[in-house]
């Protein structure tokens, strides 16, 4: 891990050195020695935990297998050329962010950029991607105004949903599940006050309610919090069968280990962004099997087993079984659709991207206005893997364990 | 409910006083805001993740080797880096400048150390999380053991400062710095010492926050806010202030979450520190500056 | 007609009571000693008068007007000065800036090109011509203490108050200061002073109080108070009375 | 008056920066003018009286917030008016609460009062308005941005300037060297420190109001972020907050090296950044401006000596 890191360090000042020799120079074909890609992601700050799991090292791996392969080849140039990184720390703030894509458009130089993580830096970076104009992968932002904003930024793709889908998707779940008589009637959702929590909670909210659910505990808790015993306790006592937080990491991870202090076992639990991490079985310890989650992976998949051996050798950590796979997904997207293109026309790359069918580690994809509309919604921890339970669009989800295992108690 | 509401607020108020005391020490004596006490704590944190992980050194051994190795760090960092900053400065306000700067240089620098050797990503172990009944309420084993080593550590740095010559030498200095030497007290070497005290308190806490948080190497300053708060609310210097700040900031996020709403825990928490300090500006226990 | 008047003014820090009914008056252009023992309340009293502490109870009056439940500031503005036992000079300013500070926050206030002249006078008043563009952490001691002087002198007083402004300087130091202070005296200003230097007392005063114990213990003619027996144990203790 | 030209003559040159500078220096351009205002601002306030405050973000996000709540309905002028009132009414509250405090008290009691304030808002759009999260769709470009920072960055100096001449600059040094000095000589502290506190304030919030179109997106965790109040403070000291260009002169190197290590060490940031902050609290004591002078006056008088 540390000789990959000084390695990206070297490629990072050996590129920004070129760039400063070549600033100003047209960038001729036969100049070329390598494709620039760009990208500002937080390594430091509030975010850099969750873009250290989910977004740098995916775009790690890619280069590397990029260049591993050779490189990427250009046709209509008739060369092959190797990936060339130049990255910024954007310390999870937004006008760094803002203003490190200006400077990797317009000082760098770079071909592509990629986006940095999480939903708020998706979305405040959207007009800037727009104004250079270079396509937008958001691999890592869930959104319900993703059609409004291709309509406002043409070349942004929105590869994670909105709440939404992964509201109703769970609901749709819960509602067989009550039709078999595996669960009653009683829900209790706990959302983090942030973005992604009300986002999710204000499509959930109504559509719990709409399926007849009785929803007995909706609040929501502040950003930071440490303790949840207050929550475990007060739910606890409310006999529902069902309880689902829309929660993110630190916290999921509270809330798991205080349901279980508390012996608090719902036949369903269900939590937020963190469940899929490859963390969350050392967290949670035996009591990981059963747990629900946003995201998931098609446990079936030999790409995407191998693709999880390479991240893990890569990076010496497994990918997250929702957002990494689909990180990895959107670079496969604009690799094969440079490919396709045969030259780095951004406008050109752009529209394969939106008309075209990629082939990735979550299978065959074409995106529906802008938008990567085949997604797990709703997974579980069965036999070690986050496997998807709901899919928006084809089948072979696994069914779902309900009710999950009862806790175990810690030793 | 309410019973139980106020035993799960203790306990929680107990971690907060516990990450706290250190910092009370640090800067009523040593008279530096350390704005890297989060971050020793974090990386005390990281040393039992890895003690714990690695060489499957159960947390409460690996405290033995954490508390003293926080304590001889802490000591390094003041002897080299804060007490040159220490005797340059003529009066307090300068003094308390300069260790802005420095500390959360220093902050940066163990930060930016953890970020290197763990990565960003949260990293996390499970121990003592086994449930303990107390009078009909369940709690966390192992925050019901941070609420027991803040009273012990409480306890034991009470009696130590009131009952031992060097506790009278610390509170000399934390008294009256000035006129300390007067009564030929080495006021540098108390000063050194009570910040790797401080230090060691910090490691405390973090071994023990370490097993039922989920940690990373960039939250050090979300400790700091946290202890800074619980300090200045207690009366900066203030042992037993800084206990009662604590329980009180648990008490009243326990009791927000349990009866009014838990989207208002934090703003209730700041607003009982604030109206604290609107009513008492030295802080609940703090002598008044006049 | 008197200019300042107490009545029945008392002063406790939680149990202890610092000054305890003190009531006196001083008459338009006296000079007036405060004296006593360490610990007997003679600060305390000028920092009531003064405004800088509250008082318990009773009643302090400047020209028949009641100034003890005003602040500091508008005290200041009905006329009153003084210096402080420990000099306070404001060490970040220059020495003129320290003289302007009162200058320009007094109730009649002077200021721009106007100031200027003023401070220099000022400054030459209390011996410290020439030096307005000097640090005033820079000062000696005295020169400090005669800068805290044009200061008081700058906000322009009907009743000064001097807080041991003698004390640790040196004969030669020491005849300038008691010289200084007689040219205020002849200008009308009213003086209440508070010292242990006997012999600027004698020099000074026309009147002295003297507080033990919180409690004024005699008022009277320096000359007679001084010789008074009760006084003198007060004040230096039984072996010479 | 020659410095009055020359002021007016940089102003002029630097308003037509955007004529010719790419995308990327108009971002530093941004970044820097930012700033530099509310290092600027804060130093009108804290540098004299020494009142740390942490507030900067809470002023600067309230700012950023009216804008995108008011975006919409009202037109952009009325929209910063309406900030300014926020930031003044605020300031007034906060300044009335915090009048008894000095020292630590008060840098704890300002950032706990900005964590407050977010957790307000964002307990109002959670609960209220049920969403967290706004947009800012305004018809205001980059350079718009820079000339209206450069118009405030040129008004908060001049009003530091006046304030460094007028009485109630004067007011503020004797507080902060000791108030109760100050109010026996006859200073209406209270009203002195509202003042100023309050001018600081609605400067610092009209800065986020003028910022918030750029970034489109806005929500509590992105302009309520502690680390710039820590930034401003660190800035100003660094330049020395008792001179007019004292906390711009901190701002503009600080703000460039962050970039430059950003952009070279990606991956080592923090380390070197920290070891810089120690390095410079050690070499440079008492902030750029002073070590300039004082190697200045070394430099004269070694040149004055035969």
């Amino acid at each position: 891990m540390t000789t990959l890191r000084r390695r990206t360090v070297l490629q990072g000042m050996g590129v920004s050195a070129l760039a400063t020799a070549l600033a100003g120079l047209p960038v001729l074909a036969q100049d070329r020695t390598a494709i620039r890609i760009g990208y500002a992601v937080p390594k430091t700050g509030a975010n850099a935990a969750g873009a250290g799991i989910s977004t740098i090292p995916n775009y790690l791996l890619w280069v590397d297998d990029v260049n591993k392969a050779g490189g990427l080849e250009l046709s209509k140039l008739g060369v092959t050329l190797p990936l060339e990184v130049v990255e910024y720390d954007d310390r999870s703030t937004t006008e760094e962010l803002v203003r490190a894509i200006e400077r990797l458009a317009t000082q760098d130089n770079v071909d592509f950029i990629l986006p940095s993580w999480g939903t708020g830096p998706n979305l405040a970076s959207g007009p800037t991607f727009d104004r250079f104009g270079y396509p937008q992968l958001a691999a890592t932002a869930v959104t319900d105004m993703a059609p409004d904003l291709v309509q406002r930024w043409k070349h942004s793709f929105w590869m994670l949903g909105g709440g939404h889908d992964y509201a109703n998707a769970l609901v749709a779940l819960l509602v067989k599940q009550r039709e078999a008589g595996a669960i009653n009637n009683k829900v209790a959702i706990a959302s983090v006050a942030d973005g992604f929590g009300i986002d999710l909670s204000k499509a959930a909210t109504p559509a719990f309610t709409e399926a007849g659910f009785e929803l007995v505990y909706d609040k929501t808790y502040p950003l930071g919090t440490s303790d949840f015993a207050p929550i475990i306790n007060e739910v606890s006592g409310l006999g529902v069968d069902t309880f689902v937080a829309f929660s993110y990491p630190p916290d999921t991870f509270a809330l798991t280990q205080q349901a279980v202090v508390a012996n608090f076992s719902p036949k369903v639990f269900y939590l937020g962004v963190g469940t899929a991490f490859p963390i969350y079985p050392n967290v949670a310890g035996p009591n990981h099997d059963g747990v629900m989650g946003v995201g998931g992976i098609d446990p079936d998949s030999e790409a995407l087993a191998a693709y999880f051996e390479r991240h893990t050798a890569l990076n010496g950590q497994a990918p997250d079984s929702w957002a990494s796979a689909i990180t990895y997904a959107s670079l496969e997207i604009l690799q094969q659709a440079i490919e396709r293109v045969g030259d780095l026309d951004r406008e050109a790359v752009a529209n394969e991207i939106s008309t075209g069918e990629f082939d990735t580690v979550i299978g065959k994809v074409k995106l529906v206005d802008n938008q990567l509309r085949a997604l797990w919604t709703v997974g579980q921890w069965q036999g070690g893997k986050f496997v998807g339970l709901a899919h928006t669009e084809r089948d072979g989800a696994r069914d779902p364990v309900v009710p999950k295992p009862a806790w175990v108690p810690a030793a | 409910m309410l019973l139980s509401a106020i035993l799960t607020g203790l306990v929680l108020g107990g971690t907060y006083a516990l990450v706290a005391m250190g910092l009370t020490l640090q800067y009523g004596v040593a008279r530096i805001m350390n704005l890297a006490y989060g971050d020793v704590i974090i990386a005390a944190s990281f040393g039992a993740f890895v003690l714990f992980t690695a060489l499957g050194i159960n947390p409460l051994l690996g405290m033995l080797v954490v508390i003293p190795a926080g304590f001889v760090l802490s000591w390094l960092i003041y002897a080299v880096m804060l007490q040159p900053l220490a005797r340059r400065s003529r009066d307090r306000g300068r003094l308390e400048g300069d260790s802005i700067l420095a500390t959360f240089g220093l902050l940066f620098v163990i930060q930016g150390v953890a970020l290197v050797i763990f990565g960003a990503g949260f990293q996390s172990y499970s121990f003592l999380a086994v449930p303990v009944d107390i009078l009909g309420t369940t709690i966390a084993a192992n925050r019901l053991l941070a609420f027991v080593l803040a009273v012990v550590f409480g306890l034991g740095l009470w009696l130590m400062l009131t009952r031992t010559r060097f506790g009278t030498v610390i509170r000399a200095v934390a008294a009256n710095p000035a006129s300390a030497p007067l009564v030929g007290i080495n006021v540098d070497s108390a000063a050194r010492f009570a910040f790797a005290l401080g230090g060691a308190l910090a490691a405390a806490g973090g071994v023990v926050v370490s097993m039922y948080l989920t940690f990373s190497a960039t939250m050090g300053v979300i400790f700091t806010m946290k202890a800074l708060i619980v300090v200045i609310m207690g009366g900066v210097g203030n042992l037993m202030g800084a206990l009662a700040a604590g329980l009180i900031l648990g008490l009243v996020e326990t009791l927000v979450a349990s009866f009014i709403d838990p989207g208002l825990t934090l703003a209730a928490t700041y607003l009982i520190f604030l109206a604290v300090l609107v009513i008492r500006p030295q802080g609940l226990f703090g002598k008044a500056a006049r | 007609m008197s200019l300042l008047s107490l009545r029945g003014v008392t002063k406790s820090f939680g149990g202890l009571t610092a000054v305890n009914g003190l009531s006196f008056d001083l008459i338009a252009g006296e000079t007036v000693g405060l004296l006593g023992p360490n610990g007997s309340g003679k600060t305390t009293a000028l920092n009531l008068i003064s405004g800088y502490l509250p008082v318990s109870d009773g009643i302090i009056a400047l020209s028949g007007e009641t100034i003890s439940t005003i602040g500091p500031e508008r005290i200041a503005h009905r006329g009153v000065a003084r210096t402080f036992q420990l000099v306070r000079a404001l060490p970040s300013l220059s020495v003129g800036e320290n003289v302007l500070a009162a200058l320009a926050f007094r109730k009649a206030p002077v200021w721009g090109r106007q100031a200027e002249s003023h401070i220099e006078r000022l400054l030459a008043d209390v011996g410290l011509a020439g030096r307005a563009a000097q640090p005033a952490d820079s000062l000696t001691y005295i020169d400090l203490k005669r800068m805290e002087l044009a200061r008081a002198l700058a906000s322009d007083p009907q009743l000064l108050l001097l807080d041991e402004w003698l004390a640790g300087l040196n004969p030669t130091e020491l005849r300038a200061g008691i010289a200084l202070i007689t040219s205020l005296r002849q200008r009308g200003i009213t003086i209440l002073l508070v010292e242990h230097v006997m012999d600027a007392v004698r020099a000074l005063c026309t009147r002295c109080i003297v507080m033990n114990a919180g409690s004024k213990i005699a008022d009277g003619p320096t000359a007679e108070v001084l010789a008074d027996a009760e006084v003198i144990r007060a004040y230096l203790g039984d072996d010479h009375a | 008056m020659m410095k009055l030209l020359a002021a007016l003559v940089a102003l002029a040159a630097l308003a037509f920066v955007p004529a010719f500078a790419g995308p990327y220096p108009l971002g530093l351009g941004i970044g820097i003018l930012g700033y530099g205002v509310l290092a600027t601002a804060w130093a009108m306030f804290s540098g004299p009286t020494r009142y740390i405050s942490l507030a900067t973000v809470a002023f600067f996000g309230l700012g950023a917030y009216t804008v995108a709540v008011l975006a919409d309905v009202l037109p952009y002028p009325l929209v910063l008016l309406v900030a300014a009132l926020v930031g003044l009414v605020v300031a007034l509250i906060v300044g009335l609460a915090t009048l008894r405090l000095a020292g630590i008290y008060f840098v704890i009691f300002t950032f706990g009062l900005t964590e407050l304030v977010r957790q307000l808002v964002t307990y109002y759009e959670v609960n209220v308005t049920r969403t967290l999260g706004r947009y800012v769709f305004l018809p205001i470009g980059p350079e718009h941005i820079y000339w209206q920072l450069l118009a405030l960055l040129a008004a908060t100096l001049a009003i530091a300037f006046w304030v460094s001449r007028s009485r109630i600059g004067l007011a503020l040094r004797v507080i902060g060297d000791d108030p109760d000095v100050a109010s026996h000589l006859g200073v209406r502290i209270t009203r002195t420190k509202l003042t100023l506190f309050s001018i600081s304030c609605v400067i610092m919030t009209l800065a986020g109001a003028i910022q918030a179109p750029r970034w489109t997106y806005i929500e509590p965790s992105i302009v309520f972020n502690p680390t710039t109040s820590f930034l401003v403070v660190i800035m100003a000291l660094l330049g020395g907050p008792n001179r007019l260009f004292g906390p711009l002169l901190g701002a503009i190197p600080l703000f460039l090296l962050f970039e430059w290590l950003s952009a070279n060490f990606p991956n080592h940031y923090s380390i070197i950044l920290g070891l810089l902050f120690i390095a410079i609290v050690f070499v440079l004591p008492n902030g750029v401006l002073a070590a300039g002078d004082s190697l200045w006056s070394r430099l004269t008088r070694k040149a004055v000596r035969p």
